[in-house]
């Protein structure tokens, strides 16, 4: 089956129960706009952008962009990793100001100085770097800077608790909103973030790739929620490199390549390749094609890998997240990693890591039963790991690009000296590998885009030679086309002869990539076969079905 | 209170400014030790550490304690002065060494050298030195503290009186210390057009400091410096030539006199004859070296 | 869903977390009184209360300031700038130099206290700006302000105490209400009202807010620097009070006055839970820390404890103090 | 491709960022210079140089643990306490209490110097244990180290100083080589070798790592205890140092030397364009932001200005000097 229909029926999963019985996640997509019952006849247009420009260090990133957002509308916002799109809407919400051009609300023209004008203006933002509080509550983090009062002029926590409750009841219900955000995976804190964003009662929602964590059945949920906030007349900006999303949520798009808007119209007179087409500015192989090179040693001898009845020591918050997780994992192999938000994917790796204590259950490595007290043991002994959390756990930030590649020491000093020329070379051979666009490996990390970042965290991995890589959401964020180079490389690092365990929330790239395919439900391992031939409709049984 | 009677055992606060300045860590081992040959005297010590609010709060818990008997050396005149009064409402009988505190008329005595009449003394030994007029540079001690204003101030009441040819070229803040005073020294001498005949420092610390940084300059001689406190290094100073004098305000001598003073009273009710027990400080020169209280620890 | 916490245990752990600086309060108290029952005189406890009082003002404010992850190196010398102020009012001027009054009789206390508390606030609303708008750190900010109102303190008094006030005036620091001090009561009405505004407000959940991500609270239309720059306006009117409250105590003020306080203070802030990463905290705990400290300094004189060993067990019992903390709050993780 | 940055010109506000504190150096000694002309002898800029080197040194010390997060008040403690080691050792003992040389003669300047740098280090690496496996924040760590060290100082030489050190001990503090002191030669030594620590080892970048995220810098197998306990060593190894350099400089050691050179380490690094959020700065700006200390200090003592107005002075420009180093810095965004 196409991944197209894969994702593109999720909006229509809106109309049928939280967890339903798997098929109905599948019918294939209507052509037209999801979530709009009646065609799109739009209302007056509520935010406009005309020619605005954008500099950093005098470099041009937004050049002329122009765009409208009318009542109802639903627009996706489409481009590579440093098209400008991020940068797009830090204009929109007064994060920067414009260099050039203009903003009109409502037809009049208007300056956001600080996002606390374009908030007053009713224009909320979810961002694509997780901006939330970690040491306050679910509840206050969603109504942060607006928290109800009561008619002393005190804060009204009751209402408070309550409406976050119901913020949070279509999106996540299991999510305990008086637990700290720090104590949420990623992906749960994205959840928060969208349903932050929607208590706002905005005019204009802007969402920068909400989904880069998501898996299929709470981007069903959000697709459902964009379907009525069209209906009510709240006018869509979305961002996404899933473009099947795009053609399942949006109705009109715009896309962005170097700063300037090279296309747009309806997503109804489109299809993907042309999308990419644009995105690119040049031909891509359509997506998750290529077939999973063999493995080395299929089946024969001891695998690299071995878990058996994994489990995480019973914890006060969450409970016990990883329960029984079993597995094993051969030299070359890929090994697909799949369940919905909260299975226990994370934690299971970061167990394997080292990173968390194991419970009970056991691993081992070549044979040899192992458990990691630190990363660096993990490390020393041939396994490497790149994180969900790309900002808390990966970047260092106001560090240069080489730096963040260098920091896992993967060229051996000389004489107690960093070998910085055959870093430097190293780094090289990545940079055009993987397409990174940066100003120069001296730049500062952080003024990278975030598809950008992600590959310079991949490389700084896969530089280190690692027996065993376990690769947590390895494309969150990246583009179809750097996607493709992403892949390319895993598949590449396997046929060297390297075990990847995938972990990733977007099926069709587990389906392609693996050579087995594992699925886990809440902290079990609920299916383990080979990936040929199995079905997206399978997997979502294994990994939401009650048995 | 009732005397406790001859030989009765007696506990004693002793709270000096602070053990920062080794005057009172002088002061305070001979107190003690004058307590020992007194027999059956406790004595309890609490560093002021310059802190008003700390001192009270040491007063209280000795109140608290029901000490005896307290000496101390207010770090401020009027703010100790309710804590004295409650103290000796108390029942408990009070000293002062080194410096009164202002209105509490049933303080046992003072037993006091005067900072202010010691700097008088120390500018009188510069007028002696240098009957016609002298360039001189003042080093202070710690900004607002009373002990560095009393002593920069005895020795400007002398030597501004003594008329315009005493000139002060140069005043700053070596906060007792001697590493400060040998930095601002060097500083100070490098901005001077022409090399200061005198050095007044507020202690010997910062005298011996000023001391090092004329030495370095090759003026050793050419300046005469005027310490305070009468330490040991400063006696061998002074005998050696470096100091041309300090001030001895003979801490083991008040320390003494205010713990014999309060015991008599404490056991068999004797005052003291007057409650003023002022000890003169004196300037110690090379010759009047015998004079100093701690020239024994010299050696010869 | 099983991946839900149980939220009664979770907050049970949670709360034993809160409770590690009272507890360890406790077993300081229970030890002094064991080595020494006089400890437990009301008399010694009211001694106790009144001395914590005045830096336990400042304490309070310090919270705010740790929460929103700054820091205030400049409050000591504010304490003295702001109580040489009010004397400066009370006296009518200063002796030889400065003459306000007509008659040359000094004005009423709530004239000085007025003046203590707006030298204070300016000042804090000073740095605050410097700290929002010129994106200085906190930390060099106010040790630059150390020591420039300690300087302006040194030239208002000119280096030397003003000294001698009048029965009112005096009764802020040394007056009771009953067996309690008014120091303490002052005490007492800072920390309830901050910790209505703390836990109540909208200004008070901003200011955890600004603590935990500024840059998110940014995004979320917090005015962070308003907070910012309200928070040092706020210590600032702390210290200016307790400038206020210490110069009546010591019928008194100088320039050396409060000397350490601002040590004092954040550690009282520290060992009462407040996390130096902001966010976290409240002015609960920091009550307790002041009062730790407070006991400590006591309990270590009460039981003669040679002053070089007062400083060495203080610094080590204050490390203990803040270990166990984190120790308890890291089991109920 | 468009969405690059021209790399020199990136490089060019990078450059100006870092040259900041450079800029208001020179400023400062051109002033200096115009009103007293003095102010630029050779003799005086030696004087500075030597002036500065103490602090100096434990700046250095204090940039590694600035880098990684941390803080270091109990230098000036440390420094006072190492100093009084070496004296004893040096005089063979303390006078009626300790006699630790059969002859009653003293030890030579080596194990004299060596005991400092021993107790120096180990006192460092015990907070560095306490930081990192207690979790117990650096501030308060150091803060209770800053009491419990002078606590040991005062014991040690029972309050009083211990002086007179033979020549061989004298040299390291007051000799000269050529025209230059010692003391500045041994910083210059220091500051190189810190220099290519943090520039060019693996240990150096691992300081940056855990400075600019800790949790980043576990998971890529970076051993952070370790790495934070060596810097509190290493700081520890530096105040000691200098204690040694100071004690003989002095010709005597005493438990009240160093104190407030916590402060004036830590600006020295801040102004020097370190950030007290880590992982960025370097011992380069440090050596700057020392020298721009003591040329503040010199010249305005060479200017006669009054202590109080010094005070006032001094706060205000160190504010000044980061306020521009930060104000580039935005420029260049
Ligand atoms: N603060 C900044 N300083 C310098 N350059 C920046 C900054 N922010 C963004 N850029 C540059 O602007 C370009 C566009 O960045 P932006 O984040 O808008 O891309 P994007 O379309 O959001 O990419 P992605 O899909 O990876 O999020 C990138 O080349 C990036 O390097
Ligand atoms: N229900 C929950 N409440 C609070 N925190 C949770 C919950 N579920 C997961 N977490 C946090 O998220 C982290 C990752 O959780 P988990 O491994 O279950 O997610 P996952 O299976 O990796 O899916 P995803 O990575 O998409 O979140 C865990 O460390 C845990 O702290
Ligand atoms: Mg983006
Ligand atoms: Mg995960």
């Amino acid at each position: 089956m196409t991944s197209a229909s894969s994702l593109g029926g999720v909006a229509q999963a809106g109309a049928g129960p939280d967890n339903g019985p798997a098929h109905e996640f599948f019918v294939p997509a209507p052509h037209e706009p999801a979530g709009s019952a009646p065609a799109p006849a739009f209302g007056p247009v509520i935010l406009e952008a005309e020619g605005l420009v954008r500099r950093f260090f005098g470099v041009t990133v937004l050049d002329g962009v122009s765009l409208s957002l009318a009542a109802g509308e639903v627009r996706a916002l489409l481009g590579e990793n440093g098209a400008g799109k991020s940068t797009m809407i830090n204009l929109l919400s007064g994060v920067h100001q414009p260099d050039g051009g203009q903003l009109r609300l409502d037809g009049s023209p208007v300056r956001f100085a600080r996002p606390l004008d374009a908030d007053h203006a009713g224009i909320s933002v979810i961002r694509q770097e997780l901006s939330l509080f970690p040491d306050l509550s679910v509840a206050e983090a969603i109504f942060a800077g607006h928290l109800p009062l009561n008619r002393f002029g005190l804060v009204d926590w009751p209402r408070m608790r309550r409406a976050a409750s119901a913020a949070l009841s279509q999106l996540a219900p299991d999510i305990d909103i008086n637990a700290p955000v720090a104590s949420l995976s990623i992906a749960r804190q994205q959840m928060v973030e969208i349903a932050r964003a929607l208590t706002r009662k905005a005019r204009v929602v802007i969402m920068d790739e909400p989904t880069a964590s998501l898996s299929p059945n709470e981007v069903a949920h959000l697709g459902r929620i964009i379907a009525d906030l069209s209906r009510e007349g709240v006018a869509v900006l979305y961002v996404s490199h899933r473009l099947d999303e795009i053609r399942a949520f949006c109705q009109t798009y715009t896309v962005l390549r170097d700063g300037k808007a090279v296309a747009g119209g309806r997503v109804a007179d489109t299809d993907i390749p042309a999308l990419i087409r644009a995105m690119a500015g040049r031909e891509i192989a359509a997506a998750q094609k290529a077939p999973p090179a063999p493995v080395a040693d299929q089946g024969t001898g001891e695998p690299l890998l071995q878990i058996r009845h994994l489990a995480s020591p019973q914890g006060l918050r969450g409970g016990q997240r990883v329960k029984d997780v079993s597995f094993a994992l051969r030299q070359g192999e890929i090994l697909g990693l799949a369940g919905i938000v909260g299975a226990g994917r994370t934690e299971t790796a970061r167990m394997i890591f080292g990173l968390d204590p194991v419970g009970q259950g056991e691993i081992r490595l070549f044979g040899q039963p192992v458990r990691f007290a630190s990363p660096a043991a993990a490390i020393a002994a041939g396994i490497g790991y790149v994180p969900e959390d790309r900002k808390g756990l990966s970047l260092l930030p106001g560090r240069s690009v080489h730096e963040n590649f260098a920091l896992t020491g993967a060229v051996p000093a000389r004489f107690g000296r960093n070998d910085r020329r055959a870093e430097a070379r190293l780094l090289a051979g990545f940079w055009q590998k993987l397409g990174i666009r940066a100003a120069s490996p001296g730049a500062a990390i952080t003024t990278l885009s975030g598809g950008n970042q992600q590959k310079v965290i991949l490389a700084r991995w896969i530089a280190l030679k690692p027996k065993l890589l376990i690769i947590d959401e390895p494309t969150r964020g990246i583009d179809v086309g750097a996607k493709e180079d992403v892949h390319a490389l895993i598949r590449e690092i396997a046929a060297s002869g390297v075990a990847v365990l995938l972990i990733s929330s977007d099926l069709p790239e587990v389906m392609s990539l693996s050579h087995r395919i594992i699925t886990l439900r809440e902290g079990v391992t609920s299916s383990d076969q080979p990936a040929a031939g199995i079905t997206a409709e399978a997997l979502m049984t294994h990994m939401t079905r009650h048995a | 209170a009732e005397p406790k009677g001859k030989d009765a055992e007696v506990t004693i606060l002793v709270s000096p400014l602070t053990f920062a300045f080794p005057h009172f860590v002088f002061l305070t081992d001979e107190l003690k030790a004058e307590a020992e040959a007194l027999g059956g005297v406790t004595i309890n010590v609490a560093d002021g550490q310059l802190s008003a609010p700390k001192q009270i709060a040491d007063i209280e818990a000795a109140i608290v304690q029901g000490v005896d008997g307290i000496i101390l050396a207010p770090v401020e005149a009027d703010a100790l002065a309710p804590v004295v009064q409650q103290a000796i409402d108390a029942g408990i009988t009070v000293v002062t060494i080194d410096r009164p505190v202002n209105g509490v008329p049933d303080v046992l005595a003072n037993v006091s050298a005067d900072n202010f009449k010691g700097a008088e003394a120390q500018g009188e030994a510069v007028v002696r030195a240098f009957p016609d007029g002298a360039t001189i540079v003042n080093l202070q001690g710690i900004p607002g503290d009373k002990t560095a204003n009393d002593r920069s101030g005895g020795a400007h009441k002398v030597l501004d009186a003594a008329g315009g040819k005493y000139v002060f070229v140069a005043e700053q803040a070596g906060n007792f210390s001697r590493d400060k005073g040998l930095e601002v020294t060097e500083n100070i001498l490098t901005g001077l057009a022409e090399v200061p005949q005198v050095i007044i420092a507020g202690n010997d610390d910062m005298a011996l400091g000023a001391a090092q940084a004329v030495e370095a300059r090759g003026l050793a001689g050419k300046v005469a410096i005027y310490g305070y406190d009468g330490s040991e290094e400063a006696l061998k100073a002074v005998k050696s030539g470096t100091l041309a004098a300090t001030v001895d305000q003979f801490p083991g001598l008040q320390g003494r006199t205010a713990v014999k003073t309060l015991v008599d009273y404490v056991r068999e009710g004797t005052r003291p004859a007057s409650s003023e027990v002022l000890v003169a400080p004196v300037a110690i020169t090379a010759d009047t070296l015998d004079q100093a209280e701690r020239v024994g620890l010299i050696g010869e | 869903m099983s991946a839900t916490t149980p939220p009664d245990r979770a907050r049970l752990f949670a709360l034993l977390g809160r409770l590690a600086p009272l507890i360890f309060l406790l077993a300081l108290v229970i030890i002094f009184a064991s080595l020494q029952p006089r400890f437990l005189m009301p008399l010694n406890l009211f001694n106790i209360l009144r001395q914590v009082s005045i830096y336990g003002i400042i304490a309070v404010g310090m919270t705010f300031v740790i929460l929103i992850r700054g820091i205030d190196l400049s409050v000591g010398a504010l304490v003295a700038m702001s109580g040489l102020c009010a004397a400066v009012i009370a006296r009518g001027g200063i002796e030889g130099r400065l003459v306000l009054s007509a008659d040359g009789s000094g004005f009423s206390w709530q004239l000085a206290a007025l003046a203590a508390i707006l030298a204070g606030s300016a000042a804090g609303l000073l740095q605050g700006m410097a700290v929002a708008w010129l994106s200085v750190p906190a930390f060099v900010v106010t040790l630059g302000g150390m020591t420039v109102f300690r300087g302006l303190a040194l030239s208002i008094g000119n280096g030397g105490p003003i000294s001698g006030f009048d029965e009112a005036f005096g009764w802020w620091g040394r007056g009771m209400i009953g067996p309690v001090p008014v120091p303490v009561l002052i005490f007492a009405a800072v920390a309830a009202i901050a910790w209505v505004v703390l836990t109540q407000t909208r200004f008070g959940r901003a200011v955890y807010a600004v603590g935990s991500n500024p840059e998110a609270a940014r995004l979320s239309g917090i005015n962070v620097s308003g907070v910012t720059i309200a928070v040092y306006g706020l210590i600032g009117f702390c210290s200016g009070l307790g400038g206020f409250v210490l110069a009546s105590r010591l019928n008194s003020a100088e320039a050396v006055a409060g000397t350490g306080y601002e040590l004092t203070a954040i550690a009282a802030v520290v060992i009462g839970g407040t996390s130096l990463q902001g966010g976290t905290g409240g002015v609960g705990g920091t009550v307790i820390g002041a009062l730790l400290t407070g006991v400590l300094l006591n309990g270590l004189v009460i039981l003669n404890v040679s002053p070089y060993t007062q400083q060495v067990l203080v610094g080590l019992i204050i490390v203990a103090a803040v270990a166990f903390d984190h120790f308890i709050k890291r089991q109920s993780r």
